[in-house]
């Protein structure tokens, strides 16, 4: 079903560029016990082409980290396929995935915790260099200070520890990490979530700097709607395991196809006291249901402003097919939207 | 509209770089120097630590020298109390407690710190293959750590000892095998706890092997951990060679243990209470040594603990 | 609060200590009838009188056989044979007797340890950082660094020996248990000498439990509300510094079940402890198994006892 | 113009650390009128929260008051006893903060711990107590009040658990709430919910609300006048509108223009605030923003500026404000589209 939609050639993508990520109707289901199981990930399947940033979007919980190590491989998936450059990469385990890292690297959340303490800031970036052996002695450690003034560091602090740094550089050392093995994609999990603003766009202007300088493709995961929709070609909203839309960022943003994705818009803030004051939320009804038990049908018709009930939204599942070119979406009456 | 000026610098000055900001002079602060500055602030850990080198100088010195030998027997009269010739007087026998107290100052070192090389060589690496493999192995190794505390150590140390045979090398076993436990559960929770962090997933990510996980990061990051538990495991190995030689099924006679010598001075407690005061504050102080460096080191290597 | 998840959750643990307490009990049986020499080698038997020992004993019967009678003997009729010292003394009722002044001694302790111990730790977490914390905080350390022999030491040096006016030299050499609850030397030395030690440790836990409570931001709620002190301390910390402190209640019975091994010893108190060492040190085998069995099936009881508090305590957990 | 009912006049809090002294609020004065709601913006670091918690007196160990009046009905409530200040919070001053998880006491049932608050300052008995909390559990749009209130923290939604919390700061109908990052660690769609919320609650009963954010968003919203702090001062406050259209500091002015917008018409370039926040060990002399500050002039590497009148309403503590940067500047006109410019990288370093 999913499939199918992939099948109708999905948002317009950079001319010519060559798929680099195909993921194929992959699930990942997490053990709860009691024969329960969480269903972070429940049917997905999306491409990322060369060069691009696909943006994620969605609220705590929908399963978009848990997408981002799938990707990854970081975590094994329960069933479904991953490509990365046409190697199947969920096949592979032990060194052949290992081999595969190299491609593929990640920036993660939080940057106190994604750096190892005991470790000096150049040994943390050599990491991956010395993990595949690439390059010694001299030549690795002129490659670690390169990555740090690629970054914007000063690349005399290789010798320094993590603690010494501030929030915002200790994310630069995370991304000469992600970047030392010259990857292809760079998978960014809530990358600049814990940033204060200034440091945000500091941060999100680098992103979009290497990106250009190295040819970098990026999966930019966040739950900020409109730092995604600054820094995306095209932009995925989950909710509860499920992708409900993709399109292209402006399709997204000024003409959404999916009630959720509206609703969400709508209650992102804007720092515009005139609009703001006149803004009207789009009121959901409810609270997110549990991914142990996921409602039946369309999985936001609990919560859906629009919803025809009980038939079909809450009986049949809306396949995520293609409302206007290049424009997915997963909803019965995106027509209503 | 979108003229491409640079960005002006109207002020004087340079325009900042990131990343000086913030950090001036040069220094390289790792978390164990940092630790060791705390750890030299802390008096009573210092003052512990002064007082383990002397007893181990002394259980050093006892191998070469003791004012007399341990198992000589009449030295002085049976009883008798402190004096010029025997400091701390002489026990039934007429043996001189100073000398058989050096002598047990060995016993509980070797025990106390035997005892810990073993438990660390068998917890650390089991606790490692648990936490960081869970499944099976983590089911398995959980099940029998929760047996272990389920059941009461010294108990089964002691019909160990009934099964082995007292000797030295059976009391280090019988500890070990009451206790390896501890060092599991603490290496498996720490490698739980660790593996969930970002920064290992960044080292998974970035290509590093299992090994390189597990000895590279996960090791490192929980030496603290392991050092401050080894630290109070010492003298928890102490004191269950004293209980044991105290219910006479530990160190053998005439081999003196603090132990037996406090149970040997409860006899007399009436007629010679030297005989029991002085291996029991030897043993006090011991501990009391060890569990004062062991806080120290917890506060030292784990400042969040410290209020 | 017992809801069927719970109930379920009893049952399943009371199947585990059937099983824990059998599992224990073949281990021991089993060990110590491998033993080089039988059972009864350490007795001067010699000829009939020894082979009608052994037969009486069941001692001349294969393991196997010895194995399933005893385990038969156990979980079917509660019965845990003979004294092989004491011939003829039934092990079962002799227990069951020596559990009674244990446990009376053992709870007294326990109730001692974490009555004063989260007192202190209170107290010290109140007062934290000025001389009542640090003296309270430095008195816990040596207090747990004390084994509890030498506690019970000194106890009866000041009491017995040069406080001999004050218990009329009856104390240490003629102490007998007269089921008197409440004498001195009977209940509240043997109880200090062995909660005193645990006590500094529920003192410490609580103390650091007690931070870490304060420190929360629900604490800083209490006040916002406009709360007093003391109802925050009570109503909203104590009980939520109580989680942690319940966690070592396992391990604190077993620390005074087995620190009852040596404190029956100095006081003369006869109860299983005293059993214990003196079964070993005679090798009376059944015995050691008796009591063992014993102490296994307890264990087992107080720790489901301790996660069914945690229940009471904290909401979020539910079995 | 009425009289304000809250008067912050040069507050300084400071935190003893190893390093030194940290001045975490150094002189903020600001009044709260009866009724309006107020927005205090500002990074982290930038002494917004210990604002907040040194009206109530809530301040954490190691930090404390040092000086400075919080005057509510001519009194001071820095100088007032322990028993004195306690009746105060809660009851005329509420308080709830930025995580409703760790903020609701997780072993009490909600309900009681809202009928608490009332109980403390004897407004009801138990029963009357029980009455108010249904109630005001519905009046925060929480379903089911009846059944609610046995709930434990751990049964609701983060989004019902900041309700029950806003239903506990409205128990003693204070008269201002302040409220402490209240929708940080909440999704947006429930963050929206919560704003409305407060905004109805301003409306309707005339609470004032001292909002503490980081998101102007949310200001823009919410509030009628607004402080934007950085490193423990306040650079510039006034009414929200002219703030946010003529923003007068420049830390004000590039703030702004460094969020991303929802509502951005194309791909545009973030202005980012080059270097980092300083440390408030060792704060910068003369303006604490001068490190940062693409229009500083050479007073401003020396000389502290004050809260001065810009505009009608508006202050700024600023030697240059943006009027002269735009005509002597050309700051409008500034649209980096160099590469690296803005990510922190200096021009060339890519390429070289």
């Amino acid at each position: 079903m999913a499939e199918a939609a992939l099948q109708q050639e999905p948002a317009p993508m950079k001319a010519g560029a060559k798929t680099l990520v195909r993921v194929e109707n992959v699930v990942k289901h997490f053990p709860a016990g009691l024969g329960q199981s969480v269903k972070a990930v429940d049917g997905v399947s999306f491409e990322i082409v060369e060069g691009e940033t696909l943006g994620l979007v969605g609220e705590s919980g929908c399963g978009k980290s848990t997408l981002a190590r799938l990707v990854t491989q970081l975590l094994p998936v329960t069933s479904g396929k991953i490509f990365i450059n046409d190697v199947e990469v969920t096949k592979l385990r032990g060194e052949k995935l290992r081999q595969q890292r190299r491609q593929m690297q990640m920036i993660f959340q939080d940057p106190f915790a994604s750096l190892d303490p005991r470790m000096t800031v150049g040994d943390i970036i050599a990491e991956p260099l010395v993990n595949f052996g690439v390059m010694r002695g001299r030549k690795r450690s002129d490659r670690v200070q390169e990555l740090l003034k690629i970054v914007g560091l000063n690349p005399n602090f290789n010798n320094r520890y993590p603690h010494e740094f501030s929030g915002g550089q200790r994310q630069r050392i995370g991304i000469a990490r992600a970047l030392a093995l010259n990857p292809k994609l760079v998978v960014c999990d809530e990358a600049i979530s814990a940033l204060d603003v200034s440091i945000q766009a500091q941060i999100v202007n680098l992103l979009e700097d290497l990106q250009r300088e190295f040819k970098l493709t990026y999966l930019f995961i966040a739950h900020d709607l409109s730092v995604v929709r600054h820094i995306s070609d095209r932009v995925m909203v989950m909710y509860l395991g499920k992708i409900v839309e993709v399109a292209d960022s402006a399709g997204t943003y000024t003409s959404p196809k999916h009630p959720y994705t509206k609703a969400l818009l709508s209650a992102i803030p804007v720092p515009d006291p005139r609009i703001q004051r006149g803004k009207r939320l789009v009121e959901l009804s409810g609270e997110i249901p549990s991914p142990l038990n996921p409602p039946s049908g369309c999985r936001f018709h609990t919560r859906c402003p629009i919803a025809h009930l009980p038939t079909p939204c809450a009986e049949v599942e809306p396949p995520l097919e293609e409302k206007v070119r290049g424009h997915l979406a997963a909803c019965h009456f995106s027509q209503d939207v | 509209m979108a003229t491409s000026v640079s960005f002006p610098v109207p002020g004087p000055g340079p325009a900042p770089v990131v990343g000086t900001a913030g950090l001036s002079a040069p220094v390289q602060a790792s978390l164990w120097s940092d630790a060791w500055r705390r750890l030299r602030r802390n008096r009573m850990a210092l003052i512990s630590a002064v007082y383990l080198v002397i007893l181990v100088a002394v259980a050093l010195v006892a191998l070469v020298h003791t004012p007399y030998s341990y198992r000589e027997v009449g030295v002085a009269r049976p009883y008798s109390g402190p004096s010029w010739a025997n400091w701390l007087g002489a026990d039934i026998l007429g043996r001189d407690v100073l000398s058989r107290l050096m002598v047990g100052a060995q016993i509980s070192l070797i025990v106390g710190v035997g005892t810990q090389v073993f438990v660390v060589a068998v917890g650390v690496p089991i606790g490692l293959l648990a936490g960081y493999y869970k499944g099976t192995v983590d089911s398995v190794v959980s099940f029998i750590i929760n047996v272990f505390y389920g059941i009461p150590d010294l108990l089964v140390a002691m019909i160990l000892l009934l099964l082995l045979g007292p000797s030295l090398n059976n009391i280090i076993i019988a500890i070990v095998a009451t206790r390896w436990m501890d060092m599991t559960r603490l290496v498996r929770g720490q490698t739980l706890a660790l593996r969930e962090r970002e920064f290992i997933e960044a080292a998974r990510s970035s290509g590093a092997k299992p090994a390189k996980i597990l000895f590279g990061h996960i090791l490192p990051n929980s030496l603290g951990p392991i050092i401050v538990q080894a630290t109070f495991g010492v003298p928890a190995a102490i004191l269950f060679e004293a209980f044991l030689s105290f219910l006479g099924i530990g160190v053998q006679p005439p081999t003196p243990s603090w132990g037996s010598m406090a149970a040997d001075g409860l006899a007399a407690i009436r007629i010679a209470p030297h005989m029991v005061i002085a291996p029991s504050i030897a043993l006090s102080l011991t501990l009391m040594a060890f569990n004062f460096l062991g806080d120290g080191l917890r506060d030292a290597l784990d400042p969040r603990q410290k209020r | 609060m017992l809801n069927r998840g719970t109930l379920i959750y009893i049952s399943q643990r009371l199947v585990l200590i059937v099983f824990t307490v059998f599992a224990v009990s073949s281990v021991v049986f089993l060990g110590i009838h491998r033993l080089p020499g039988d059972a009864l080698f350490n007795e001067h038997l010699h000829g009939t009188q020894y082979q009608l020992l052994l037969h009486h004993y069941g001692l001349d019967r294969p393991l196997w056989d010895q194995y399933t009678s005893f385990l038969t003997g156990l979980f079917l009729h509660g019965n845990l044979g003979e004294s092989l010292v004491n011939r003829g003394v039934p092990i079962t009722p002799l227990v069951l007797r020596e559990l009674t002044v244990s446990a009376e001694v053992g709870l007294f302790a326990l109730l001692f340890t974490i009555g004063l111990g989260m007192l202190l730790g209170v107290v010290a977490a109140i007062r934290q950082n000025t001389w009542v914390d640090y003296l309270l905080s430095t008195t816990s350390v040596i207090g747990y660094s004390m084994p509890s022999f030498v506690i019970a030491t000194f106890l009866l040096l000041f009491f017995a020996v040069w406080l001999d006016n004050f218990t009329q030299g009856t104390f240490y050499f003629q102490i007998g248990w007269t089921g008197r609850f409440g004498t001195i030397g009977e209940i509240w030395l043997p109880a200090f000498a062995l909660g005193f030690p645990y006590a500094s440790i529920v003192a410490r836990l609580t103390r650091a439990s007690m931070l870490e409570v304060i420190r929360q931001d629900y604490i800083r709620t209490a006040r916002a509300k406009g709360l007093r002190e003391t109802v925050i301390m009570a109503r909203h910390a104590l009980r939520n510094a109580l989680i942690p402190v319940i966690t070592i209640l396992g391990p604190l019975v077993i620390g005074i079940i087995t620190g009852g091994v040596i404190i029956e010893n100095i006081f003369g108190i006869p109860g299983l402890g005293k059993e214990f060492a003196n079964s070993i040190l005679n090798r009376d085998y059944n015995i050691v198994i008796g009591v063992f069995t014993m102490y296994a099936a307890m264990v087992g009881l107080a720790n489901l006892g301790v996660d069914l508090l945690y229940v009471v305590i904290d909401p979020r957990i539910r079995y | 113009m009425p009289t304000p009912i809250l008067q912050v006049k040069d507050l300084h809090t400071e935190f003893l650390t190893d390093g030194g002294v940290v001045k975490a609020v150094d002189g903020v004065s600001f009044d709260l009128y009866p009724g309006e709601s107020i927005g205090i913006v500002g990074e982290s670091g930038s002494g917004k929260s210990i604002t907040a918690l040194s009206i109530l007196r809530l301040v954490p160990d190691p930090g404390r008051v040092v000086s400075g009046q919080v005057l509510f009905h001519d009194q001071d409530l820095l100088q007032l006893g322990g028993e004195e200040i306690r009746e105060i919070r809660g009851r005329d001053i509420a308080m709830i903060f930025q995580d409703p998880q760790s903020s609701l006491n997780p072993v009490l049932r909600t309900g009681f711990q809202i009928d608490e608050a009332m109980l403390a300052h004897n407004k009801a008995n138990r029963k009357q107590a029980r009455q108010r909390t249904v109630e005001l559990l519905r009046r925060v749009r929480i379903p089911a009040p009846e059944t609610r209130v046995k709930d434990f923290p751990h049964q609701l939604s983060g989004g019902m658990r900041q309700r029950a919390m806003i239903a506990m700061g409205l128990a003693n109908a204070p008269s201002i709430l302040i409220a402490d990052e209240p929708t940080t660690a909440l999704d947006v769609t429930v963050q929206a919910q919560i704003l409305e919320l407060l905004a109805d609650l301003n409306r309707d009963l005339g609470t004032a609300i001292v909002m503490i954010t980081h998101n102007m968003g949310v200001v823009a919203g919410l509030c009628s006048r607004v402080l934007v702090m950085y490193a423990g001062e306040i650079v510039e406050q006034g009414p929200v509108e002219q703030i946010f259209e003529h923003p007068q500091h420049p830390y004000t002015w590039s703030l702004l223009r460094s969020i991303p917008r929802v509502d951005a018409l194309r791909h545009e370039r973030l202005r980012s605030i080059e270097g980092l926040a300083p440390d408030l060990l060792h704060p910068p002399a003369g303006c604490r923003f001068h490190p940062r500050c693409p229009f500083r002039v050479e007073k401003c590497f020396t000389d502290e500026p004050r809260l001065q009148e810009v505009a009608p309403d508006q202050l700024a503590a600023c030697w240059v404000t943006m009027e002269r940067a735009r005509k002597e500047m050309g700051a409008d006109d500034l649209i980096d589209i160099r590469p690296g410019a803005g990510s922190g990288l200096r021009k060339g370093e890519l390429t070289e």
